[in-house]
């Protein structure tokens, strides 16, 4: 018998699970790998690149072999460690990357060319035009990649949590362990976490998070942290989430992150069947899993002749240690197995997938030992990721042949293996024979002659080899290859380790699915929605909805089996000849208050206010810094000291922020109290030739004329009254507490249902607002056009003292070729969006900001920047959509084709 | 320079893979060049290639700190297109996307061009007439773009989410057929090669600490390696431009800012197209290694930290899900960060500098990697001419304070607004 | 994710904060107009540290001045703003 | 959940609450800005009181107010948030303006056993939504230990 087995005393393996289809069983408690050794799998895997038969190389999250996918469906994880994953009782799982079989699989051939696939080789060739490259590269893509990535949507939440503490300890061996007691004591708040099921000792006092992983640390003891509440593609409780990302803030961190055990390099080291010593040991001792019969140890340091015991007292036979120490330690001397010094692998050979034999030089002799396990260590790395991640510096530590933390500029300390409490290792390094096949990098099939060759062709920097041969890129990030192919390097460039160099530690630790990434915010949750006050109301109208940043509003309300445009048109012309009413609770408003409250007012708008009378309102534009127009809307006064700013929806955000710039930091001496009231008023316009009379009935009141204001009652619910016309029709902006505007939505509605008319939504408030010429901020007011160019000049306020007054001065922003508001009119539809275009087509001399057909006439309306075009009016162009493949014949006009007298919004 | 070929591979191949030679030299620094190029990323030593190729010149330097291409280069999401909706710009890049096409060629360096297409998605019909805004005005001045219908989409990407009620559903989208990814290593490895062939010298682990003036004009450049003369001095450190702009007493329309990527372990292809989207702040392509390259909103406040802040990831992966939802069990298996140079307009400056000599190619803001061989070309026609090449000249450093910005995005100064 | 010692609220997490620009960037409306566009379009924008405007948009709505230095992200010191030292 | 009614917003024009305020609950949110909570009939007294030093205007339209009641408040609001509700110092009389799940709120303790948030009402269905997903999620975590005003 030969191959990994179970050990023969224990509990029944009571968990059923499959690979490859195969059912198989597993004990409580095994990870897959443990179980698959169990059940005498080796071969697991193919690697990346040349498809080469790979087995288990470690018992841990460093794997860079043993990669499966596991699970079924929208819960598929491809690249899962299968040294990290522990078996659950259906648990489904796959090899990767080959066809049609693992043990038969005919990417295999790439090896055959391994001499031509070389390190980079695919940047001297398959040259050739764009397509031609498409071409080659289809197959490249298609032999790259390991698993499949599901196809499905992933069923289960995740989970984002914050929490605080004063210490946070990251590993849950011993020296973690000692660390949060010793926090505990001190009166700390601790929180401990372990990437593994169970901490080595219980804490008190601290919470202790298990199968959490710190995968970052970054400025300000800022703590990433990912918990997984169920393994791979094991379905999670009802309720549950699959997986848990944490932001901890702590005070300081004690990083208790162990060591990695280092491979050897020699030819074939790569074949399952070898294994990392310390893994052997695992097997053995925690999964009682015995991973191979006859075993060969090579090993340079003396932590492996534990493994050499461990070997013997299960049952298994240690054919040879190799250790390449020229004397014996005297735990080497002390062994009970066949020692040879001065010996190190040179090559393995297998049957089957397996290990078969080992050929050591053993002093300058070679000799073979047939055997199915080699176990190795070539000494042991600190895990110093999260230390280099939180800016400490690295220092370089002969004895263990391996970088420590250095100082650090966080709070942030290791203890125990991570700060290199380690055994010293013997440096004595063979030739390799045959590099082409001795492998640095397991998984991307990185080999010392791939190294070699990157050092010959000039990419010697140890970032440039890392990205010319993809070394330490594949998923487990060089966990066990960094310092082998350092080693490598530092010998063909012939300086020591540290001189070589060493590439980033990037977060994260070990890789984290997206959905724990997105947390609460994946599953179609990506960013919040905006509901409004009336939004039962509109749903009860069964409207189109439309998003507009995060709100969603009523876009038409169709009715009996309309169109979007029929719906629209139609609540446009009520609005036209009777009524419409719209919501427009979304628009910004602020309630500006205080002796100074005109003067605040004054230094952002680029409007006069001062003069503005008790009781009326007028049209404001507000500039940015740089003179641009910025955002636009209305400015009340209510009382002598009580002013109300409304401005556009998508700017309320930046505009509250604006506001508080001009008054906090530009002019904190003014006595003014600036009050966001955005979603404190619901917002209703009621609009049309009878609104008046609507208004009339419903208040008792009469309405004030056209920019007046009035306050009132309707259906017992107080409203501010604000005439103000964007339709260009008589209308009223009508503003109640949003928590009672539901009555005052259903008090207007039917009686303006009654006069024959009815609510309407945003693409009819397009409609009506096109057709008048009133400009909307992203589209006209593009962020790119001054007052000037938007033809508003004549209201900038002479006195100057706003800001934007100083960017406005700029010369360019006078040329007379700059992009102005025009508008165009057509007998046909106009794209909007389509470029303006001379009628020979070039250049393109601007493009259609809104376009509408007209709501009552025939023909279209709209509006455009144009160059020069104030002194084009009356120019035919060609408004052409290429890509929607239309076009209309526009001739250039005022931006005003409704009532340009304004006689129907005044009394 | 020993050509590449799949010949010589084959060769190289059955010798053991003995006979290549250094892709560039490793020169020690002259005392005196014509042009001296500070910053050895793509954007410079495509520069000192043109300056060779193009017009002639030989002695040229390119001065980089680090290793070549170890900033922006070697840290961007690898997007090429040309599809702006500003005419400078989109003239600009679409020369760019042009000298993409052949620059394997031309380098003889497979920098791996792959015009799998660049998609963004259209979430509203207002997201669809902006598209077609651009679109409209691409096509119109000769530049591919096509509208596609939400069915369209969908056949190109089968993993997006179509359903009617997403988060971001998805109406259509607007394709530019010609763009996609190249690898950024091989740009500056490729140009790198190129221009040393022509006997430029790329000069590694040289930092420039300051200007040598004479008269009022920069006649050199003080390094790590000691002073080196020049007749003109070329600044190419996006990234890095506002201190080395300092060593001349300049202070320029220019924030650093931290951009954060991240790429997930590798699968089998699953998205062949590179997309954004109209209303998110999030790129998704698979590279051909399989791993899928995601990037998202700049940090917004000024840093040169190269880390970035985990919420930017974590957004970033929201909305990936949220439009491509096969995406949540992958999993991030290394994010990074690079420093842009965020302009004030969003948009580069590539232009004279006050100071007589002094030069800048700067202020790409999250959009360099894409411009790589345009701005080469232009640079190095106003670094070998004086004059700004015609594509370049809108972008003059002057052009802020005149108020001729080409502000993309028009959102004004603050860069963290863009 | 940096943390941000507010002088109102305490430590809290950058996210609530919103970099506004720096103290040498601040355009009065009184200030002449080619000073401010000056302002407006220059920084120095050092590898080190440098004086900005925050402000704690989704905590106590205040404007803070930072000293942080733009490599380490060490801060130095967190105040209100105040015009008669900051402007 | 529901509408906060009756809150209005106090501005001063200096910092500092006047003295001896009328009864009615007021907390200060803001350095210059306190809310006046479910304080109708005491509005015109304050506004007497404060007279030409600051202002006051109605915000509660616009606010929601959420009642988290049971132990598990604290562990609730660190869903998604950013804010250490779960320290023990941080208790009845005090509020945190922070934000959750990128909405902005306002948290307020009432006991060891109930907490009021209150958040911008267009904002209360996607909050409803995070917390029903995670009720039943989240358990909180054993008691600290700690001495007060940890961290």
């Amino acid at each position: 018998m030969s191959g990994p087995s179970r050990l023969p005393s224990g509990p029944e393996a009571t968990l059923r699970f499959t690979f490859d289809g195969v059912p198989l069983r597993a004990r409580v408690g095994d990870t897959l790998a443990a179980a698959l050794l169990a059940n005498g799998i080796g071969l697991v895997a193919r690697s990346f690149k040349y498809h080469r038969p790979r087995g288990i190389l470690s018992a841990g999250i460093e794997e860079p072999n043993a990669l499966v996918t596991v699970g079924e469906g929208g819960r598929r994880e491809p690249n899962t460690r299968a040294t990290d994953v522990y078996v659950y009782d259906g648990l489904v799982a796959h090899s990767q990357n080959r066809w049609p079989s693992l043990a038969f699989d005919l990417g295999a051939v790439n090896g055959l060319a391994a001499r031509f696939l070389t390190a980079g080789f695919y940047y001297k060739t398959f040259f050739g035009p764009p397509p031609r490259w498409l071409l080659y590269e289809r197959f490249i893509r298609r032999a790259a990649g390991l698993g499949k990535a599901p196809t499905k949507p992933d069923p289960d939440p995740y989970e984002h949590r914050s929490a605080f503490c004063d210490v946070l300890v990251v590993g849950g061996g011993p020296a973690g362990v000692a660390a949060a007691r010793a926090a505990v004591q001190a009166g700390e708040r601790v929180l401990l976490v372990e990437q593994d099921r169970e901490v080595s000792e219980e804490i008190g006092g601290a919470r202790v998070l298990t199968r959490t992983t710190a995968s970052g640390v970054w400025d300000h003891g800022f703590v990433t942290l990912v918990q997984r509440l169920v393994e791979p593609g094991q379905p999670p409780a009802p309720g549950q989430p699959a997986q848990r990302l944490w932001h901890v803030r702590a005070r300081r961190v004690v990083l208790a992150t162990g060591a990695i055990e280092r491979p050897l390099t020699f030819a074939g080291n790569d074949r399952p069947g070898v294994m990392l010593s310390q893994a052997v040991c695992r097997y053995i001792e925690r999964f009682k899993v015995l991973p191979g019969q006859r075993v060969v140890i090579a090993t340079n340091n003396d932590a492996a002749y534990a493994t050499a015991d461990a070997i013997a007292a299960a049952g298994g036979s240690v054919v040879a240690i190799l250790d390449s120490r020229a004397e014996k330690s005297p735990v080497a001397s002390a062994a009970a197995h066949p020692v040879h010094t001065n010996a190190f692998p040179i090559s393995t050979s297998g049957k089957r997938h397996h290990l078969h034999s080992v050929e050591a030089d053993i002093g300058g002799e070679r000799t073979r030992f047939e055997a199915d396990l080699l176990a190795i260590s070539g000494g042991f790395t600190p895990v110093v990721h999260l230390h280099s991640q939180a800016g400490g510096a690295l220092d370089w530590d002969e004895a263990i042949q391996a970088f420590v933390p250095g100082a650090s500029r966080q709070a942030v300390s290791s203890v125990g293996a991570a700060a290199g409490d380690l055994p010293p290792v013997g440096i004595a390094v063979a030739d390799l024979p045959d590099p082409k096949t001795s492998f640095i990098d397991f998984q991307n099939d990185v080999t010392a002659a791939d190294i070699d060759l990157a050092w010959a062709e000039g990419y010697r920097s140890v970032e440039h080899l890392k990205r010319y041969t993809t070394l330490g890129m594949a998923t487990d990030q060089g966990k066990t290859s960094n310092m082998a192919a350092l080693a490598r390097l530092a010998s063909v460039a012939g300086v020591t380790i540290p001189q070589a160099g060493l590439t980033t530690f990037r977060a994260p630790f070990t890789p984290v699915t997206l959905g724990a990434l997105a947390g609460a915010a994946g599953g179609g949750h990506a960013a919040p929605s905006r509901r409004l006050a009336l939004y039962d109301r509109h749903q009860r109208l069964a409207p189109i909805w439309q998003p507009l940043g995060l709100w969603h509003r009523p876009r038409a309300y169709p009715i009996a089996g309309e169109t979007l445009h029929q719906a629209a048109l139609r609540e446009a012309r009520a609005v036209r000849t009777a009524a419409g009413i719209v919501d427009v609770s979304t628009l910004a408003k602020f309630a500006v208050v205080g002796p100074d409250a005109a003067a605040l007012l004054e230094s952002v708008c680029a409007t006069g206010i001062a003069k503005l009378a008790v009781g009326r309102g007028r049209y404001t534009f507000l500039l940015r810094e740089d003179g641009m127009v910025m955002d636009d809307g209305t400015v009340w006064r209510l009382e002598e000291n009580r002013y109300l700013l409304t401005s556009s929806t998508g700017g309320a955000d930046r505009m509250e922020a604006h506001l508080s710039y001009a008054h906090r930091v530009l002019a904190p001496h003014l006595r003014v109290s600036v009050v966001a009231q955005q979603e404190h008023f619901a917002g209703i316009a009621l609009a049309g030739p009878l609104a008046k009379a609507i208004l009339a009935e419903l208040t008792g009141i009469a309405p004030p004329a056209h920019m007046g204001l009035a306050q009132a009652e309707i259906a017992g619910v107080a409203v501010l009254i604000l005439a103000a016309s964007y339709s260009g029709e008589r209308a009223f902006e009508l503003y109640a507490v949003a928590s009672d505007a539901g009555a005052v939505w259903d008090a207007v509605e039917a009686a303006t249902r009654a006069r024959g008319g009815a609510p309407y939504g945003l693409e009819a408030l397009e409609f009506l607002r096109i057709e008048k010429g009133h400009i909307v901020i992203g589209a006209e007011a593009d962020g790119r056009t001054t007052p000037h160019d938007l033809q508003l000049e004549r209201m900038l306020r002479k006195s100057g003292g706003f800001i934007g007054t100083a960017g406005l001065t700029r010369p360019a922003l006078s040329a007379p070729d700059r992009s102005q508001l025009v508008g165009l009119t057509s007998e046909t539809p106009i794209p909007e969006g389509a470029m303006l275009v001379t009628a020979t087509g070039e250049p393109v001399l601007g493009h259609v900001t809104s376009a509408t057909g007209r709501v009552l006439g025939e023909g279209a309306v709209a509006l455009g920047l144009l160059a020069g075009g104030r002194l084009r009016i009356g120019e035919r162009l060609l408004a052409t959509s290429p890509t929607r493949n239309q076009s209309a014949h526009v001739t250039v006009t005022a931006p005003l084709f409704y009532d340009p007298e304004g006689t129907r919004y005044r009394d | 320079m020993k050509r590449y070929s799949a010949l010589a591979l084959l060769k190289a191949g059955l010798t053991g893979q003995r006979g290549w030679e250094q892709a560039w030299r490793d020169p020690e620094p002259k005392k005196s060049y014509d042009i001296i190029i500070i910053g050895g990323g793509g954007h410079g030593l495509a520069t000192a290639y043109y300056l060779a190729k193009v017009h002639g010149l030989r002695n040229i330097a390119v001065l980089e700190k680090g290793w070549i291409g170890g900033g922006n280069t070697g840290r961007n999401t690898t997007i090429v297109r040309s599809n702006y909706r500003q005419k400078p710009l989109h003239d600009l890049f679409d020369f760019a996307l042009d000298l993409w096409e052949g620059m394997s060629d031309a380098l003889n360096f497979n920098v791996m061009f792959s015009p799998r297409g660049a998609l963004f998605l259209g979430h509203s019909d207002g997201d669809m007439t902006v598209l077609a805004q651009r679109g409209d005005a691409l096509r119109c001045d000769g530049i591919d773009a096509d509208l596609l219908t939400r069915a369209q989409v969908q056949k190109l990407v089968p993993l997006l989410d179509m359903a009617p009620d997403a988060r971001f559903p998805i109406h259509g989208g607007l394709i530019q057929r010609r763009g996609g990814t190249a690898r950024h290593d091989a740009v500056a490895w490729g140009y790198a090669r190129a221009a040393d062939a022509l006997g430029v010298d790329v000069i590694q682990k040289c930092e420039v600490t300051g200007f040598a003036m004479t008269g009022g004009r920069v006649s050199g450049v003080a390094t790590t390696r000691g002073p080196i003369a020049a007749g003109r001095v070329g600044i190419c450190v996006a990234g890095n431009s506002g201190p080395v702009a300092a060593f001349a007493g300049l202070q320029l329309p220019i924030e650093a800012q931290t951009l954060q990527a991240f790429v997930t372990e590798p699968v089998k292809p699953m998205i062949d197209t590179v997309i954004m989207s109209q209303s998110l702040h999030c790129y998704i392509s698979q590279s051909d290694k399989g791993g899928i390259v995601l990037g998202g909103d700049p940090d917004q406040f000024p840093s040169y930290a190269q880390r970035g802040l985990p919420p930017r990831i974590e957004k970033a992966a929201a909305e990936a899900i949220a439009l491509v939802p096969a995406l949540s069990r992958l999993r991030m298996v290394r994010c990074w960060a690079g420093t842009t140079d965020m302009s004030f307009d969003g948009s580069p400056i590539l232009s004279a500098l006050p100071v007589d000599g002094l030069y800048l190619n700067g202020g790409w803001c999250y959009g360099g990697f894409k411009a790589t061989p345009a701005s080469g070309w232009c640079y190095a026609h106003v670094l070998a001419t004086g004059d700004n090449h015609p594509l370049a000249a809108p972008f003059a450093f002057d052009r802020f304070v005149r108020g001729a910005t080409i502000d993309e995005a028009g959102v004004g100064v603050l860069p963290q607004l863009r | 994710m940096l943390q941000i010692d507010c002088p109102y609220c305490g430590a809290r997490a950058q996210s609530e904060f919103s970099y506004e620009r720096t103290l040498d960037s601040i355009v009065t409306v009184e200030m002449p107009a080619n000073e401010a566009v000056r302002r407006l379009y220059a920084r120095a924008n050092p590898r080190g540290f440098d004086d900005e405007l925050w402000r704690h948009a989704f905590g106590c709505r205040q404007w803070l001045v930072l000293r942080r230095h733009r490599q380490t992200h060490e801060i130095t010191s967190v105040a209100a703003f105040d015009p008669a030292l900051h402007r | 959940m529901a509408p906060a009614g009756d809150v209005v917003a106090l501005d001063l024009w200096d910092e500092g609450l006047p003295p001896n305020p009328p009864t009615g609950r007021i907390v200060q949110v803001e350095p210059r800005r306190w809310w006046l909570i479910d304080a109708a009939q005491h509005t015109p007294a304050i506004a007497v009181h404060i007279a030409d030093r600051g202002a006051l205007s109605p915000i509660g339209g616009g606010l929601i107010r959420a009642t988290l009641t049971g132990p598990g408040w604290r562990a609730l609001l660190s869903v998604s948030g950013w804010f250490d509700s779960e320290n023990p110092a941080f208790g009845p009389g005090q509020i945190a303006a922070t934000t959750i799940h990128h909405v902005p709120v306002w948290i307020a303790p009432i006991s060891d056993t109930a907490c009021e948030v209150y958040l911008p009402s267009s904002y209360a269905a996607s909050l409803a939504d995070l917390w029903t997903r995670a009720i039943g999620v989240t358990e909180p975590p054993p008691a600290p230990r700690n001495r007060p005003g940890g961290s």
